[in-house]
């Protein structure tokens, strides 16, 4: 944490309170897991929340995104209301999508939050179509791809990035480098580790954070989209990060062990930035309190929102399979971009 | 030829249907593989590029699964790209984006999304390409729910499905035939759209129901003349929409003639004409006086040689000994 | 249990078969995503990395496409591939290689090649995790010619079917349901291997013929017993072979009971359930006294909510009331 | 034509019998399909023939060959006999294929020539595939893939190259860049040109070669062979190519000039070492009248065979759908390749 600071005090206290509440939602998330409220595949995002904040509080509201089946923190990150997004892991039809994608498959249209993308890989050629159409009809408009370093295997992956390349779009990639794939680690599964060299063979502009750092996270994220909003065609961002927790609820890690795994947890970006915060005095105990509160509301009240939700009435259950007017995107965001780009690019030439 | 009509290949019709689809809407453009400077592996998008630029007429590189995701991608978020996959073979490398994203998107988010977007794709066997480049794989994506499958056999069909299919909110596939392209007919000027939900009588009769779709019906319509010289009158029906059947229509005329004979260039098992049999044993079974018969490809897969590609193909011929044999079936002691 | 069987579940059941492969033959060798280290995303291979080693037991990266067909490469040079696609919604990305290489290698080169390939995935819904991860596809892949498409539903044939398709010279597909991998029973010690070329009847019946495969096995056999107790006697056929069809089991059956009942967990419309109605309607119309009935999945893409997945899938209940309707029906003046 | 031959006589003037050989099979192609006797799509290789005969030399019957649907040349250089070639494409029983496969499916079991594939990339897994069972089977052997500049934007591709990376499969990857993939110009299609240079994102060892000039191809696909032999992983080659004619018969080319083609076909590498070898003494006019004869005479022997060919019966249309045993590929090689991983080690020293 050695790096100068570029944020103010408010900013920086709704990194850690923006980081801190993924935490805990994930933590609520076990426990209705374990009561049996969630289920499916669940997959949870504790150690890598300094990638999604750092990214998507760079994002403006005309900005899209894309994530993946691991999108809790992306989607609370990006603004989807906690107790739409909880209300959907518990199937209710209160929740984002009626209940009918859970975890994996969270989606927002309102905030331009496009999955929740459950096949490796998958999102990625979604991500070039969005920026296609941005480029078009909304100038300055940036898509926020993020996906595992698995997914970097995939050919989905070679193709998307190419296509980004020529066609010069739009598209912030941001490889989640954490390290495994479910069991897979990394050197099994790449020839080329340092991921963020792959760019290169599009000749792509890229770069590897430490996203253990989350004020170094937070950087190379504004770094990366002024690049892609100053027209200067896609960038590729290696996040090196770690989960602290299995790959989904099903999983005995036998691949790793107990020590790698508390090794990394000393790097904790939450506890890290908290500790750092508090020492230098960014952040007094009456307002790390008051962030701890607004959280523990904020969660409980997801809770009895989600609780308290219904059932999608099964005779509906064909609705929406095919859809009987186009759902046209809100217009509105066109002006928001183009004042967003302005205000980046100072924040950009301020920054050490 | 006169004034309300003009003489028209199918493959023209193909394009003056996209033409004016990109006249239509500013948010229209094509993309695929060599649809630009090449002008179309089967000359359907020639001279587009010259006409439309660049942006409109996208040439990609090959990567079937990366630029039809990106067409999804375009369509939800407002444009209203028409993809064209070369062949259906190269399909099966698009075949996640296409089932777990444009099918799903709708209804996994809710109606939270459409997916405005055309995939075109030639299909089909008859031109001696072999086993990877003469799948008809239509009646096979009529298998998911999420689309909606089309197949063009007529000049009329293949001049304005484009647009029911691109005024439609749904990821439409349109399954373009390339033994038709060369084929020629009249199309009629009046005639400026054509529905997107009905199958149609492409001939009256009375004995047998003859129902099929693409490179099907003009087997069918020949079977047809062949039949009406021997006395018997067969009713061709040209399905045109794969999914969903239009089972209204299919059932009525199958009531009018009972009996039936499905002709399906799929391979059998499994294929579409299963799907209709199947359909027909459930709604319509008093209605028939004999078994449907399906006349559908041999199980293999499409040989090069002519004679053993002919023969693996269903033909005219096949079509005639079926109802010949069906005719004689069902023309029991009480007929 | 007593010493000649023991009592296992389908999961352990598909390891077992694993192992035995493995020790069987030094050229047998198993290829997927986590199959390793991670013990296989269903547990299934758990274990075997320790026992096997590395070479053995193969840790591929995410690559569907590329993993599938370098298994067709190895079994035609030699090796016997067992390559494990986690689930068969992954494997649309892998269809490709499948459909135009595994299916057509032999075909299409005049015999030259064999593709002794096994490819196990896992299939069906029932475990709420929505669209993407809840496909039955093995009805649809056995459109395919060039293929064989297995679906265990019984331990026995979770523990034995791999050894069968190992030794089949062509390209085996092996649908695991995930539903069916905490299922329990004896295994019979003194069976040591299963055909794949045969229907199974699981239960005899006088009534109706319930023909079914994978999951919908247990349903049609609960269905049985509650109709067992409303006096319907039902007869309970487990397909096991999707393709080719064991066609004279079925027609066997249906001739025995006259009414025939399809409960198949794929989307309806061009389901395999479709394929065996037109074949029964072509083959044994006049055996049937009633039309036959399909229990298939609604033609929706599979929601998360446990309520509105049960919904999606065919239900016992579901297999209860269609037989109540047939026998009813069927029960007409003369009957 | 600068370089140190480290060619004799005899290798030299097989080198060019074996590229004119080929060049006259494809104008006799052209003819035949002109006469209607050919059919379907047809690719020629005019201009390429140093790469296949280049890389085919130098390997041995123990090794593999995956091509693609312009694969008459690798066939040819193979040894797949003329006159199964042309039988094949007239669709005669007695082709390698019984007249199945047509032009775009050559398949030699013997010859290990495993096709002949028209789906561009999917050849490139199959011969990981084939490159795994050989590292086990037939050490030694190495499988060369043969496929266009096109197939690297596809997904395949990308699965393949890091599959035979992190594997160490002795895989020679051979690219033949002929700056066109139908009417799609290589700048077009990807944002990195020199595709080389993909190979650095698998770490995988790489060489560019100018493939107009048959004495480079030749030294280059050697020396790609013996990193590949020895052990040392897979190979990558970009050979720079150029195709002289249209990409099938059906192809207007309204993608390129007439005088950009003229410009290549200056560089005809098949013209070109003619001249070379004739002006440096290397083949006198007698021995290229004799070379220039047994061509003409293995062609009209090909064409008499292929035309009195017969046909399948329609009877044997659903003959090897299944396959009633497995098929043993030649167990003698192994052998066979010992000796020559000894042979190529030796000439690879010895060549400057
Ligand atoms: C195409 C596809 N193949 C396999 C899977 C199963 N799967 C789900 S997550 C996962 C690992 C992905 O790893 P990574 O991309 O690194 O993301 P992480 O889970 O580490 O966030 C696998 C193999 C899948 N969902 N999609
Ligand atoms: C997957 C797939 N997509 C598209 C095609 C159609 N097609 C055949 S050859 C070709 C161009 C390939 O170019 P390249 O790889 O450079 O090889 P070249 O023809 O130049 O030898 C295309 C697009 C195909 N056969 N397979
Ligand atoms: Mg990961
Ligand atoms: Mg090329």
């Amino acid at each position: 944490m050695t790096d100068k600071i570029h944020l103010n005090r408010p900013q920086l206290q709704n990194l850690y309170a923006d980081m801190l509440r993924i935490r805990r939602f994930e933590a609520k998330c076990t426990e209705l897991y374990q009561a049996q409220k969630i289920r499916g595949f669940l997959h949870l995002y504790d150690g890598q929340e300094a990638v999604a904040v750092g990214v998507l509080a760079a994002l403006s509201a005309a900005d899209a995104v894309v994530a993946t089946y691991r999108e809790h923190g992306h989607a609370l990150a990006r603004g989807v209301p906690m107790k739409l997004l909880l209300a959907e892991m518990l199937g209710k039809v209160e929740g984002c999508c009626r209940g009918r994608g859970g975890s994996m498959h969270i989606f927002d249209r309102e905030r331009r939050f496009f999955g929740g993308n459950a096949i490796v890989g998958g999102g990625l050629p979604l991500a070039v179509g969005i920026a296609m159409a941005d480029k078009q009809l909304r100038p300055g408009a940036v898509t926020a791809c993020f996906f595992g370093e698995g997914a970097v295997a995939e050919g989905a992956f070679h193709e998307s990035m190419n296509l980004a390349a020529i066609w010069q779009l739009p598209v912030l990639f941001v490889c989640e480098n954490n390290l495994y794939a479910m069991g897979v680690p990394l050197a099994d599964a790449e020839s080329q580790t340092d991921i963020y060299r792959k760019a290169e063979a599009y000749r792509m502009a890229s770069l590897q954070v430490d996203a253990m750092q989350p004020l170094q996270m937070e950087a190379a994220a504004r770094q990366a989209l002024a690049h892609v909003r100053g027209g200067r065609g896609p960038f590729f961002l290696e996040c090196r990060t770690y989960r602290f927790r299995a790959h989904s609820m099903f999983d005995p890690q036998a691949y790793r062990t107990r020590e790698e795994v508390e090794q990394w947890q000393h790097q904790d970006p939450v506890q890290r930035l908290r500790n750092w915060m508090a020492s230098n005095h960014w952040m007094t105990a009456e307002e790390e309190t008051a962030i701890d509160t607004a959280i523990s509301t904020e969660i409980e009240a997801a809770v009895a929102f989600a609780e308290a939700g219904t059932l999608e009435p099964v005779a509906d259950l064909e609705r929406f399979v095919l859809m009987a007017t186009v759902v046209q995107e809100n217009a509105d965001v066109q002006e928001d971009v183009q004042g967003d780009v302005q205000e980046n690019a100072d924040q950009q030439e301020a920054s050490p | 030829m006169n004034d309300r009509s003009v003489r028209m290949t199918y493959r023209e019709a193909c394009r003056q249907g996209i033409r004016a689809a990109l006249q239509a809407d500013p948010r229209c453009f094509v993309m695929g593989e060599d649809v630009g400077k090449y002008g179309g592996c089967y000359a359907v998008t020639k001279g587009l590029l010259e006409e439309f630029g660049s942006t409109r007429i996208l040439d990609t590189p090959l990567a079937e699964n990366g630029f039809t995701g990106a067409g999804i991608g375009a369509a939800v978020a407002g444009l209203r790209p028409i993809v064209e996959i070369m062949t259906c073979n190269f399909s099966l490398l698009a075949l996640d984006q296409i089932m777990n994203n444009a099918a799903t998107l709708s209804h996994m988010s809710g109606g939270q999304f459409s997916v405005p977007l055309v995939i075109r794709m030639a299909t089909g066997a008859g031109r001696q390409l072999a086993a990877q480049h003469s799948h008809s794989l239509e009646g096979w994506y009529a298998h998911i729910p999420g689309l909606k499958v089309l197949a063009p056999a007529t000049v009329e069909d293949a001049r304005h499905m484009l647009a029911a299919a691109l005024a439609d909110p749904n990821p439409v596939l349109i399954f373009e035939h390339i033994v038709l392209y060369n084929t020629e007919a009249e199309l009629d000027n009046t005639i400026t759209s054509v529905d997107i939900s009905q199958a149609r009588v492409q001939r009256s009769g009375t004995d047998v129901s003859l129902l099929t779709y693409g490179n099907g019906l003009p087997k069918c319509l020949a079977a047809a003349e062949i039949l009406a010289a021997a006395g018997i009158s067969c009713e061709v029906v040209d399905l045109r929409i794969l999914r969903p059947l239009d089972m209204a229509s299919i059932v009525a005329s199958v009531t009018r003639t009972h009996r039936c004979v499905i002709v399906d260039e799929g391979w059998k098992s499994g294929s579409l004409s299963a799907e209709i049999a199947a359909r027909l044993a459930e709604k319509a079974l008093y209605e028939l006086d004999a078994p449907v018969i399906r006349v559908c490809s041999r199980e293999i897969p499409v040989p090069y040689a002519a004679h053993l590609e002919q023969a693996t193909l269903p033909q005219t011929d096949d079509v005639v000994k079926a109802v010949q044999a069906l005719v004689k079936q069902a023309a029991g002691p009480d007929d």
